[in-house]
């Protein structure tokens, strides 16, 4: 028989008040498995706390109700309480006289009959309460990050300077992403490579960074704390031991017209060759498609003239498995590619480019120098047309939403423009300026005041060339939609930010959810928005959303946060409301029939399979098993299962039943 | 049925199965199972339009797994049984093969995929008879529909014929077996009586195969089969997601669309 | 004489949204009427549909089921989950005679405590209006000899 | 039943409609099998009867009539708490006086097979009394089918045993009716100028023709040396393992102890098991001596053919062949016991 005790609190009148508390205290006092009752005015206070121990202690009792206020108000103060007194947390629940009863009803016997109700309801699940150890995980203090753009730079550095390892993956021969492409960063104009790369060099540096460029992340198996994390390590085909980066090989590799990604094009690379000049590490890859070696077996030019000898052309990929204790996704965006521009020529059309190009184009390290020269000739363009919202908010284009930078960095291109082309003309059809944003909209109202930008609201109905001309037809919506013809020489799409082509098969190797446009998803829009429904994986920059460098930074440092928080414990303690699959004695072993059904229905993929093994070894049965690390105690599976093979602790069948049979 | 007689002879002779499930004379009109492991057993396989039992129910019977591979003679609901009973893990490919009656000569299938194509051929429609009850049922108020069932399941006596002949009944332990705590009475009175028959319609619901076996088995002649047509075939609307139509798991009750479409939720 | 009828309800409500929203009912001192008795789950997923079974087996007049809105899942999809079988559950039940009218679905949030008022008092007056619910409660003793 | 002397009367059909009127006038339960068709399906229900025309002349109900005497859930006590002490109330055995018309002579002959278990080392008190207060009129069979078998286990299609009055067909209309007991006595005494004495010697219709299927008399000796028979293996290949067989079988008499209890009261019950179903032997520690289906068979067909003689000097079956009608996967138990009567040395 049980030896519960019941404590319920005047909560000075708020209870008190309304409900007859000596009554409910002496109702409860008859309820078969109750020992002992009372009521005090403040359950909550020293002498209440004081009272409950030593009743515990007087008593000895099992179990312990204490009809109060809200559980989410006062549960975790009761049930130190009770492990104060030697008594397993656990064993104490919480009956809500306050918020659910004397608050809301008026004062008279159907409101303390109520009360009587609650607390026996709280007695009954009581008895069937299990003492619960809290469930303790170890952690491998590493995190693994993916992808080395600024936001995936600005975790790992902060992540590393916390003191913790760091194995930063990044799938491109160099670390800089699309940040080490731009030439000046709004609202500021400040050159993008002179802020981003000392923060690369210090990430190569850094003791406590690992550093894997030209990688990719191939498998991840565990949970939080206890990642085995697979990557391929693609064969650069030169001894990055013994490369000093001297560039020798590139200058004498005689394959020279590969289309430069990193200039987007604009200009032409080497087969063995390093993306960017700052490139971290500041090693060459040997583009296997293009080098004549692999074509034709000759050539060896960059082998021979290696002062280090660091060329091997039989290098192999390489796959590691690190163990890491938490990931941080920091692997970007796209921008939405021209060529899905029917009405702007698709792509076909030299000088009609979108951002990135100009980006190029007015770097200093680009091709041009940093002059504007529009692709087809080289000239300097007399007049620019700069397309907004090219792709976004357009569901036409699948692409609902705002892309959120665009708005400024289309102002910074004018801008740029403007200043290194004087007297040209630039053009913005813009729907809506979105400038929020520290000094954002000062720096719009600059581009157009200052800078003399001419913006028109409206869309742009088609661009295509006549006479050597590209020739913009819009309307402007604030003229009443007038038709506008623009003569241009060069056109500029702010095209939309889209995930990665592999978000959505990267999400599935992970099992992170991912939204309908493959950006990754935030636990909770609000409250989590750093984390992902797997626990252990942070989300940093444009992989969750379009976001500019500032956002990005700011979020990829409480990724970091959230990381070194999680490594700061010794090992993880989590609440034990959990599942939990049946074992039994033989011949049943356990009552799972292994269907694994439960398995699809686990927000959180805790759900695996167990092979039941006799003594020599053989598989028995399979059967479910929930991972205590993953499992948040939602239940879901434990409605689902058919057999009742799992059971949530704390609200378990037992208990709920019991509390079923009482109403 | 000759050309039946022959492939399980042949299958037997060659070692490919040691055993065929079928059907065989049983009791006056009847038709019963029969588990044919040599070929001259082969000449008791009967196959007509008695033959309807679904047979898939043996596939999870320890007795008759441990007899090796084995050959069933499918009729549709029983090709779709063996899918949903792959889907949750309880038949193994390697260890079974369906021969399927068909214009005839008798259809070979030894793969889950050539059952699922084969399946997707297959008309999947519930006897006339039974439609009409349904469409009786559903004309009738809620309270005519409780006086139906208060009568109906009232002679049910909780033997479990109908658990036992289903083929996705293949729990160990049944919740109903299942006291701790005792969810459903054990005792066959009016509650324990609803209560089982209400928690099997539930747990068939999206998994059913509409066969009707449990229905035909019920000794006091109860249409409980309806009660799992009614589940399944609510799944079946509302989500698309009928049972026994895949060896991969799509049970929809594991699943869900943020915009499932309800009316009720307020 | 007897005492005029006073329905009993259960509920059965997630710990997260509708748990959180009534308790914000109570602070926010919105008076509702004394009839619910509610059952606490950690998600609306938690939710056996056997649990609406005993509720009505056990006298209930009336049960409330309320979990957090689409989206707002604690668990992120446990009321996607518990939606679906509701959607099936109530089929059947209304499949096997069961006045649906005595099962209240609700999404309640945690800012919504307003709204649980409203929803018990809805409720308990409706159920009030339709009288005693023993069809199933009454079988408890039907078919003993 | 104490046996008095045979009393042999004859009733008119109409005398009969008009015994079951006053019947029911004089307050009794009277059930008998009557034809149910629902679902374009018939079946027999032994049911209360409203008039002799209700009444299912030929053919086997589904259900026994068992239930009469051992319902199929029936309360044995209930307590309630008042406070923490607790209120004990034992049921007492309560039945309505209750006529069993027109059942067969196989499920009359059930009654001492159950008798037998129930009543074995202790009284059954609540069967005891239901039993005490049911009056059994049969009516002979002229029909059998595939599953009966009476005359294989020492009985006939118009076997008198077990019956308070059995009423045998004439071959012109009207029944011959022996009466065999003091119980049988009353209802002719209730029944006034509705039975005939005998003018002369009746011409009774013809009983059922069935050739016995096997020679119950040996079978026990050959099964109690064939425990470890295949036969047994083999015959239940087919057999699900659910209690079907046994909840239509007059003579089975397993039952549960089953409490239903909340935070107030509770009550205990007893209700019909099977040991076909593989819970009925399944212990504590979760071993199970009976865990496959051959050998729950094994002890459906040993108990009834091997313990009872054993113990009772009286075989635990009747042959109605209820439990193969009913079977779902058509475990002919006729055939099976003629199967192991050959096959078995």
């Amino acid at each position: 028989m049980s030896r519960v005790g019941v404590f319920v609190c005047h909560c000075g009148e708020n209870i008190a008040g309304t409900v007859d508390v000596a009554a409910v205290a002496q109702a409860a006092l008859a309820m078969p498995g109750v020992v002992a009752a009372l009521d005090y005015k403040y359950m909550c206070s020293d002498p209440g706390q004081t009272m409950l121990k030593k009743l515990i202690a007087d008593e000895r009792l099992d179990g312990v109700v204490v009809a109060a206020c809200s559980p989410r108000m006062h549960e975790p103060t009761f049930r130190r309480t009770t492990l104060e007194s030697g008594l397993n947390p656990f064993l104490c629940e919480m009956a809500n006289l306050r918020e659910h009863c004397s608050w809301v009803h008026d004062k008279g016997p159907a409101t303390t009959a109520k009360a009587i109700d609650l607390v026996r309801l709280q007695v009954e699940k009581v008895k069937r309460n299990r003492a619960l150890a809290p469930i303790r995980v170890p952690i491998t203090k590493k995190a693994l990050v993916l992808g080395g753009g600024i936001a995936g730079i600005q975790a790992a550095l902060d992540i590393a300077n916390a003191g913790n390892p760091v194995l930063l993956v990044e799938r491109s021969p160099s670390i800089g992403g699309h940040m080490s492409q731009l030439s000046e960063t709004f609202p500021t104009l400040d050159c993008s490579q002179c802020i981003l790369t000392p923060r690369m060099v210090e990430v190569a540096r850094h003791p406590q960074i690992t550093l894997l460029t030209y990688a990719e992340l191939e498998k991840l198996e565990g949970f939080i704390g206890n990642f085995r994390a697979t990557i391929r390590r693609k064969a650069r085909k030169i001894d990055e031991s013994l490369c000093n980066g001297c560039g020798v090989c590139q200058q004498k590799c005689p394959v020279k017209k590969i289309p430069d990604a990193f200039n987007e094009g604009l200009a032409n690379r080497s087969a063995i060759y390093v993306p960017f000049a700052q490139a971290v590490p500041n090693k060459p890859v040997i583009d296997v498609a293009s080098c004549t070696f692999f074509k034709t077996s000759k050539c060896k030019a960059c082998e021979k003239l290696c002062p280090t000898q660091a060329i091997r052309f039989d290098q192999e990929d390489k796959i590691e498995v690190h163990e890491v204790g938490a990931l941080v996704l920091a692997t970007g965006y796209r921008t939405m590619p021209v060529a899905n521009f029917p009405e702007y020529g698709y792509g076909q059309l030299t000088d009609v480019i979108d951002g990135m190009k100009f980006e190029r184009l007015a770097s200093a390290s680009g091709p041009t120098g940093g002059a504007i020269k529009r692709p087809s000739d080289g000239k300097a363009p007399q007049h620019v047309v700069f397309i907004a919202c090219a792709g976004s908010r357009d569901r036409a284009k699948g692409v609902p939403y705002c892309s959120k930078i665009c708005c400024m960095y289309t102002a910074k291109h004018a801008m740029l423009y403007r200043h290194k082309v004087h007297g040209g003309k630039a053009t913005v059809f813009y729907m809506d300026v979105r400038a929020a944003g520290k000094s954002y909209d000062e720096f719009v109202r600059r581009a157009i005041e200052v800078d003399g930008v001419s913006y028109i609201r409206g869309r742009v109905s088609r661009v295509y060339e006549e006479d050597g001309q590209l020739v913009v037809k819009g309307v402007d919506t604030l003229l009443g939609g007038e038709p506008v013809e623009i003569r241009a020489d060069m056109v500029v799409l702010a095209t939309a930010v889209e995930a990665q082509d592999d978000a959505e098969k990267l999400a599935q190797t992970l099992h992170v959810s991912y939204d309908p446009y493959h950006f990754f998803a935030e636990a909770h829009p609000k409250l989590r928005p750093v984390e992902t429904n797997t626990a252990g994986i942070f989300l940093a920059g444009a992989c969750q959303a379009p976001r500019d460098i500032p956002e990005t930074v700011a979020q990829a440092s409480g990724a970091a946060a959230k990381v070194c928080g999680l490594f700061s414990q010794p090992e993880l303690t989590r609440e034990p409301v959990v599942a939990v699959v049946d074992r039994q004695a033989p011949p049943l072993f356990s009552s799972c029939t292994g269907c694994l059904l439960c398995k699809d229905a686990c927000p959180y993929q805790a759900i695996s399979e167990e092979a039941i093994k006799n003594r020599a070894g053989e598989v028995i049965k399979t059967v479910a098993q929930v991972n205590p690390g993953l499992c948040q105690g939602c239940g879901t599976c434990v409605a689902l299962c058919r057999t009742k093979a799992i059971d949530l602790q704390g609200f378990s069948n037992q208990q709920l039943f019991a509390e079923l049979m009482c109403i | 049925m000759e050309s039946l007689q022959r492939k399980a002879q042949e299958l037997l002779a060659a070692g490919t199965v040691k055993l065929v499930i079928g059907y065989g004379e049983g009791t006056g009109v009847r038709r019963r199972p029969i588990f044919v492991r040599t070929g001259d057993q082969a000449g008791s396989l009967v196959l007509d339009p008695a033959c309807t039992q679904n047979l898939a129910t043996y596939l999870t019977k320890a007795e008759v797994r441990a007899l090796g591979r084995t050959a069933l003679v499918a009729t549709p609901s029983t090709l779709r049984s063996i899918l949903q009973l792959a889907a949750e893990r309880q038949v193994r490919e390697e260890n079974l093969l369906a021969l399927v009656p068909l214009a005839g000569t008798i259809k070979e299938l030894t793969t889950f995929a050539d059952i699922e194509a084969m399946v997707a051929t297959l008309p999947d429609e519930i006897a006339r008879a039974d439609q009409e009850m349904l469409t009786q049922l559903g004309a009738m108020s809620v309270v005519e529909r409780r006086a139906f069932w208060e009568k109906e399941l009232g002679r049910c006596v909780k033997c479990y014929a109908c658990r036992a002949a289903c083929p996705m009944c293949y729990c160990e332990r049944c919740t109903m077996d299942n006291n701790r705590p005792q969810w459903v009475p054990v005792a066959s009175h009016a509650l324990g009586n609803l209560e089982y028959h209400v928690v099997r319609a539930m747990h068939l619901a999206g998994r059913c195969v509409r066969c009707g076996t449990c229905g035909a088995a019920c000794p006091h002649g109860i249409p409980i089969h309806l009660l799992t047509f009614a589940s399944e075939g609510s799944v079946r609307r509302q989500f698309g997601q009928p049972g026994g139509a895949s060896s991969r798991p799509t049970y929809a009750l594991a699943t869900f669309k943020p915009d499932d479409k309800e009316d009720f939720i307020r | 004489m007897a005492e005029p009828f006073e329905p009993k309800l259960t509920a059965f409500v997630c710990n997260w949204c509708t748990y959180a929203g009534a308790d914000l009912t109570g602070t926010s001192r919105i008076k509702y009427q004394a009839n619910v008795r509610v059952i606490r789950l950690p998600c609306t997923g938690r939710i056996d549909f056997m649990m609406v079974l005993k509720a009505f087996a056990r006298g209930s007049d009336g049960v409330i089921i309320s979990g957090c809105h689409p989206n707002d899942c604690h668990y992120t999809s446990g009321n996607y989950h518990a939606r679906r079988r509701w959607m099936v559950f109530r089929d059947l039940i209304d499949f096997v005679g069961i006045d649906l009218a005595r099962v209240t679905f609700s999404w309640i949030s945690a800012a919504e405590g307003a709204k649980w008022a409203s929803l018990v008092n809805e409720t308990t007056d409706r159920v009030r209006a339709l009288g005693p619910y023993q069809e199933i409660g009454k079988l408890a003793a039907a078919g003993i000899e | 039943m104490v046996a008095t002397m045979v009393d042999r009367l004859t009733l008119s059909d109409s005398a009969v409609d008009a015994l079951v009127a006053a019947l029911i006038r004089s307050g009794r339960r009277v059930l008998g099998p009557q034809l149910v068709r629902s679902q374009g399906q018939d079946r027999i229900d032994i049911a209360p009867l409203a008039s002799f025309a209700d009444l299912a002349r030929d053919g086997q109900a589904v259900a026994s009539a068992k239930g009469a005497v051992f319902p199929k859930v029936e309360r044995l006590l209930h307590y309630r708490y008042a406070g923490k002490s607790i209120e004990l109330a034992d049921v007492e055995p309560a039945s309505p006086p209750t006529v069993l018309f027109g059942v067969r002579p196989c499920e009359a002959r059930a009654f001492a097979a159950l008798q037998a278990v129930l009543n074995w080392d202790s009284e059954d008190k609540f069967f005891s009394h239901r039993l005490a207060n049911t009056t059994v009129v049969a009516i002979s069979c002229t029909e059998a089918d595939a599953s009966c078998f009476c005359t294989s286990v020492g009985s006939r299609p118009d076997d008198g045993q077990g019956s308070d009055i059995l009423l045998c067909r004439l071959a012109h209309g009207g029944y011959l009716a022996k009466v065999a007991t003091s119980r049988g006595q009353a209802l002719v005494e209730l029944g006034q100028g509705v039975f005939q004495a005998l003018a002369a010697e009746p011409e009774l219709a013809p009983a059922a023709a069935l050739a016995p299927a096997f020679d119950a008399k040996t079978l026990p000796q050959k099964l109690a040396a064939h425990f470890d028979h295949p036969l047994w293996v083999e015959q239940s290949l087919r057999c699900l393992g659910c209690g079907a067989c046994a909840f239509v079988c007059p003579t089975c008499a397993c039952f549960s102890i089953e409490d239903e209890a909340d935070s107030r009261q509770g009550q205990r019950l007893r209700t019909w098991d099977s040991c076909g179903l593989r819970l009925f032997t399944l212990h504590a520690s979760g071993h199970n001596p009976r865990d496959r289906q051959s050998q729950r068979w094994r002890q459906r067909v040993y108990h009834k053919f091997a313990y009872y003689p054993d113990r009772f000097q009286t075989l635990g079956c009747v042959g109605c062949g209820k439990c193969s009608r009913a079977c779902p996967v058509d475990m002919n138990l006729k055939q099976h016991l003629a199967e192991a009567a050959r096959t078995l040395p």
